[in-house]
């Protein structure tokens, strides 16, 4: 910043401005405080916990069964596969056997989950490059998709659809007819979104070589998911370590080396049409059987620590159990993806402009109760 | 590298390095805070171990002590290890930061730090994270109470 | 030569910029002239067309047959079940008019929709199917305590043959 | 007696009948001021409806766009929505922020109209139906139109908020920078009327729009005048200015009540100015769609009432405008500088140039 001082040959002074905790573009009660000159941003310190509701204290005082319904609340734009992060961990410290049913349904249910997320990404990310248009695009696509929810799940958001052992109930009858139904129907609308956003020069001139950073940095913050794999992190834990249903289907693993806005922009519409491919493999395919695996009514785990990652919409979310033989877990920690994924925050903006902030936190896709647990 | 392999490298750099024999679904090693910065440094940088990507730092109230736990991970070698600091005093909680050699543990102990009240040495920006800056105590330690917020079910 | 080359460089970027926006364009103009593809749901008028799917968790109520008994035996396994003490039962002691003997039955199944997050594990955890989820969603009241609900009907009775 | 003399398809005479009456009736002084306020009285209430409706025609239009209904509540279709708008906004309480300037915050809201306001009335909307018909008309609009730009620096930065102070440096530079490409695209025109006075323009266009006959350099100036004026009025996908997504609401973000509604009504009158003026100097304003010496189908078109012509024409204008604020990404704004400096301001220099080879070898029709 000094260069630039001198070679304007006048003084110029930082300033701070407060972006959030109300801020059309935080997404939910994030606080950035900026340092700027000019526009320019100098740093970025992000301030949360506005929302901070204690989910690990109170998972010390809940049953295994009651600790899911919590997790919908974390990341609830994937809800589902959080819940499923729960169930995973408790079957592994029960070492419970599994219907295959319940693997292929969660597997279908995850990758819906993550479309929905990706959608109302997609439609808000426009809406902070100032497209308000695709917002209301991403959200009518993105309303199928939770109609199938709350058809078979009973919420459109907080479906808390997976208890330890397998399914809260069984599919609906419906459920496999409205999911092609979507899949057809997604299907075309996703071009849609490409010619209104990704082609666009104005989109273009926006994001690439926007919020660069390069992989070693992205590994060293842990920035996982979409975020990540835009700078040629491979993270996808469903290939790192599949669980459910994902060491039986065939899938890509979208990697993107640019590491700038657009590339994570990329990665997350490749990711859509990845994750529809996997529903086409299962849909068809749920094999019969229970719903739900046999268990007792109150759950407890034999003393140990168990760990488990998955790939939510956001990135890895690990979920660290520590069980004591009691009915509650003795220490839950969750690691969630947009703690970590906001750290590298600072990284990417120096240099860039406001302007650039705001399409920078779009693509990293925070959710703040993610992030503030 | 395996388990053993690493579990022998460890105790070569470090044979006061306590590993538990039982097979859990990590590697742990159990360490004291003032081992802990070398051979994470060790880990980090090492060849063989190159564990570059730490995926999860959780803080544990034992009661009797306080714990810190490194998940720790190699991106190109895929192998895992569970580093674990057993810091016995409680008042006075202290353990170096691991910020220098992944960045993703500035926050992480930031969180640790608010919630556990273990101090990091040498952490740039130690302050508290999700409460607000004049919270007293520590909410995630055993022995916090607090009447008004805490329903006992 | 180089400027010509940067000249049509120049103008080929200024050819794909327009022809890029006119392919947004194009989306956002067929909309307009297709109003039939609106979703917008008018939502109090369209109150009596608007069903909510079966397993739509809109609020706990306990079911009353025609009799005005239920099949509540006040076991409180959903209060257990319950994360957030949503659900208190309160219970009495009755006389059994055939046997003679002292029952325990609900006097009061006291429901607390302000704290309920519709998780459905009271649902699952009873053991005799007395609750259920209903599919209402128009919750909002002007006075908080009228969110708290006592489920079952006055002088309502449990069915007979449930408490085996 | 006045009303003799009305006709839909020229209003001069009409406009002339009262003047001569009212200066019959009163002294001469005395109706001239009349006649002042009665144009003011006019321009005021035209002024109202006009945001009124453009408010809700753009809602309805962005709604469509977006697959939604729009305001369908107040009102058949929710065509009284506007006006419920205006009553909230006339009840609500006028917040002024500590340690503003709160003159300069007061001022402001003021200063923004009276741009919008005081070109409105070069503006002709039909044949004789024009306040102002100055020789130098064009030039006129284009520099009042200017001091909009002092109300928005006022505002932003008597507001003491950083955000509303960023909004507005960020639209000073825009609009400073993008009045030079609407000028000259504007004046890519005059050199083919010989004329800056709007209604020789129109006259000039009696045998064809400057659009059609201009050649290609016309269609160039157009295409610059759309973009570089709607920047210069801070529309979408230009807004920087009160970017929402980024400084929240640029530099009105600390106005609230009636004077929030100012600075709404002065943006959609500017709105509604731009393509005024566009129409006018390219689409010939009232002047109905004449093919050379085509008789017969000029008179036919001459059967349309001009001021149908004009709005008709403004609408068209104004649909495309809409069209791209609900479309298109925002610019940076920076982005949006280049865009000005290296590529628009070129291009209508040359395409100035190029006019005038036109307009001297006589390629023009």
């Amino acid at each position: 910043m000094s260069t630039e001082q001198t070679v304007l040959g006048n003084e110029t002074q930082e300033y701070f401005i407060n972006m959030g905790p109300q801020h059309p573009s935080t997404h939910g009660v994030l606080r950035l405080l900026l340092t700027l000159d000019g526009e320019i941003i100098r740093k970025v310190e992000p301030h949360m916990g506005y929302i901070h509701r204690s989910i690990e204290k109170m998972c010390e005082k809940d049953s295994y069964q009651q600790i899911v319904h919590l997790t919908d609340r974390m990341d609830y734009l994937s809800c589902h596969i959080n819940n499923e992060a729960v169930c995973l961990t408790v079957e592994m410290g029960l070492q419970l056997e599994i219907p295959e049913r319940v693997k292929v349904i969660r597997t279908i249910i995850s990758e819906l989950t993550r479309l929905a997320s990706h959608q109302l990404w997609w439609g808000v990310m426009g809406m902070d490059l100032g497209a308000i248009t695709g917002f209301l695009y991403g959200f009518r696509d993105r309303e199928l998709i939770t109609d199938i929810f709350e058809e078979t799940c009973g919420a459109r958001l907080t479906m808390n659809y997976n208890v330890p052992g397998g399914l809260m109930f069984d599919i609906h009858p419906n459920f496999q007819k409205r999911t092609k139904e979507f899949l057809a129907y997604f299907k075309k609308k996703l071009p849609e979104y490409e010619e209104l956003l990704t082609g666009n020069v104005i989109f273009e001139e926006r994001t690439k070589g926007i919020g660069y950073i390069s992989k070693e940095d992205v590994i060293s913050y842990g920035v996982t998911g979409p975020s990540g794999r835009g700078s040629g992190f491979a993270c996808d834990i469903r290939k790192l370590h599949p669980y459910s249903a994902y060491d039986r289907v065939e899938f890509k693993e979208i990697l993107y080396n640019e590491g700038d806005s657009y590339a994570r922009y990329m990665v997350r519409m490749d990711e859509m049409k990845e994750s529809m491919h996997i529903i086409d493999q299962l849909i068809d395919n749920i094999p019969e059987g229970d719903y739900k695996a046999k268990t007792k009514a109150v759950i407890k785990l034999p003393a140990g620590e168990y760990y488990q990652r998955v790939e939510t919409a956001r990135g890895e979310l690990g979920v660290y159990i520590i069980s004591d033989n009691k009915k509650s877990p003795y220490r839950v920690k969750f690691r969630s993806p947009g703690f970590s994924n906001l750290s590298a925050l600072d990284t990417m903006a120096k240099g860039c402009k406001i302007a650039d902030l705001v399409a920078m936190m779009s693509t990293l896709d925070l959710v703040i109760p993610d992030i503030d647990r | 590298m395996n388990n053993d392999q690493i579990k022998e490298k460890v105790l070569k750099w470090f044979p006061d390095a306590e590993i538990p024999a039982e097979a859990g679904q990590f590697l742990n090693v159990i360490v004291t805070p003032e081992i802990l910065h070398p051979l994470a440094e060790k880990l980090r940088y090492d060849k063989e171990t190159h564990f570059d990507y730490l995926f999860c730092l959780s803080g544990v109230d034992w009661v009797s002590n306080l714990m810190v736990v490194y998940h720790l991970t190699s991106t190109n070698l895929g192998h895992e290890i569970v580093l674990k600091v057993k810091i016995a005093d409680r008042e006075n909680p202290e353990v170096d930061t691991v910020c220098d050699l992944w960045k993703t543990a500035e926050f992480h102990e930031r969180e640790v730090y608010d919630l556990f009240g273990v101090k990091f040495k040498n952490h740039p920006d130690l302050r508290r994270i999700l409460l607000e800056d004049d919270w007293e105590g520590f909410p995630m330690r055993k022995d916090y109470t607090d009447e008004a917020n805490i329903v006992e079910l | 030569m180089r400027i010509i080359k940067n000249i049509g460089q120049y103008f080929g970027e200024i050819f794909h910029a327009i022809k890029s926006l006119l392919t947004g364009m194009k989306i956002t103009g067929y909309y307009f002239f297709h109003p039939k593809e609106i979703v917008t749901q008018q939502y109090p008028e369209n109150r009596d067309t608007l069903k909510m799917f079966d397993r739509f968790r809109g609020e706990v109520v306990l079911i009353h047959d025609s009799n005005n008994e239920h099949r509540c035996t006040g076991c409180s396994a959903c209060e257990l079940a319950c994360p957030n003490g949503t659900i208190e039962i309160i219970n009495k002691k009755e006389i059994d008019p055939e046997t003679g003997k002292s029952t325990k039955a609900i006097d009061q199944f006291v429901y607390h929709l302000s704290m309920c997050t519709f998780c459905n594990l009271c649902i699952i955890a009873c053991p005799t199917d007395a609750i259920k989820m209903a599919q209402t969603f128009e919750h909002s009241v002007f006075d908080r305590s009228k969110l708290t609900k006592v489920l079952n009907n006055p002088g309502s009775k449990l069915m007979p043959g449930i408490r085996e | 007696m006045i009303l003799l003399n009305f006709s839909i398809y020229d209003f001069s005479d009409f406009i002339n009948s009262i003047d001569t009456w009212l200066v019959e009736t009163f002294s001469p002084t005395i109706g001239h001021l009349i006649g002042l306020v009665l144009v003011g009285t006019c321009f005021l209430l035209f002024t109202a409806l006009l945001g009124l409706s453009l408010v809700y025609i753009e809602r309805k239009v962005c709604a469509f766009f977006q697959q939604r209904l729009g305001p369908m509540r107040v009102g058949p279709f929710g065509t009284a929505q506007t006006i419920a708008d205006i009553i909230k906004l006339i009840f609500k309480e006028s917040l002024i922020t500590k340690q503003s300037d709160k003159f300069l915050f007061n001022l402001a809201a003021f200063v923004i109209m009276m741009a919008p306001f005081i070109v409105l009335s070069a503006i002709p909307f039909a044949k004789g139906l024009q306040a102002l018909d100055m020789d130098i008309g064009l030039f006129f609009i284009i520099s009042v139109s200017s001091i909009g730009v002092t109300g928005i620096l006022l505002a932003g930065w008597s507001s003491n908020n950083k955000y509303s102070l960023i909004g507005a440096m960020r639209s000073g530079a825009q609009i400073v920078s993008y009045e030079l490409s609407v000028a000259i695209s504007l004046m890519t025109i005059v050199i083919l009327t010989g004329s800056l006075q709007l209604s020789e323009i129109i006259a000039s266009q009696s045998n064809g729009w400057w659009i059609f006959k201009g050649n290609i350099p016309a269609i160039i100036a157009f295409v610059i005048y759309i973009i570089a004026s709607t920047a210069e009025t801070n529309r979408g996908p230009f807004d920087m200015a009160e970017a929402e997504s980024e400084i929240t609401a640029g530099f009105h973000t600390e106005y609230s009540g009636i004077k929030f509604a100012y600075f709404f009504l002065a943006e959609y009158v500017n709105f509604f100015i731009i393509s005024a003026v566009g129409a006018t100097v390219f689409f010939g304003g009232w002047m109905p769609l004449h093919i050379g010496d085509a008789t017969f189908f000029n008179n036919a078109m001459d059967f349309i009432p001009p001021i149908i012509w004009f709005f008709g024409k403004v609408a068209v204008i104004m649909y495309f405008l809409m069209w791209f604020k609900w479309t298109f990404p925002r610019l940076r704004i920076d982005q949006l500088l280049t865009l000005e400096w290296k590529y628009l301001l070129p291009i209508s220099i040359v395409n100035l140039l190029l006019m005038s080879i036109v307009a001297l070898k006589g390629w023009h029709w």
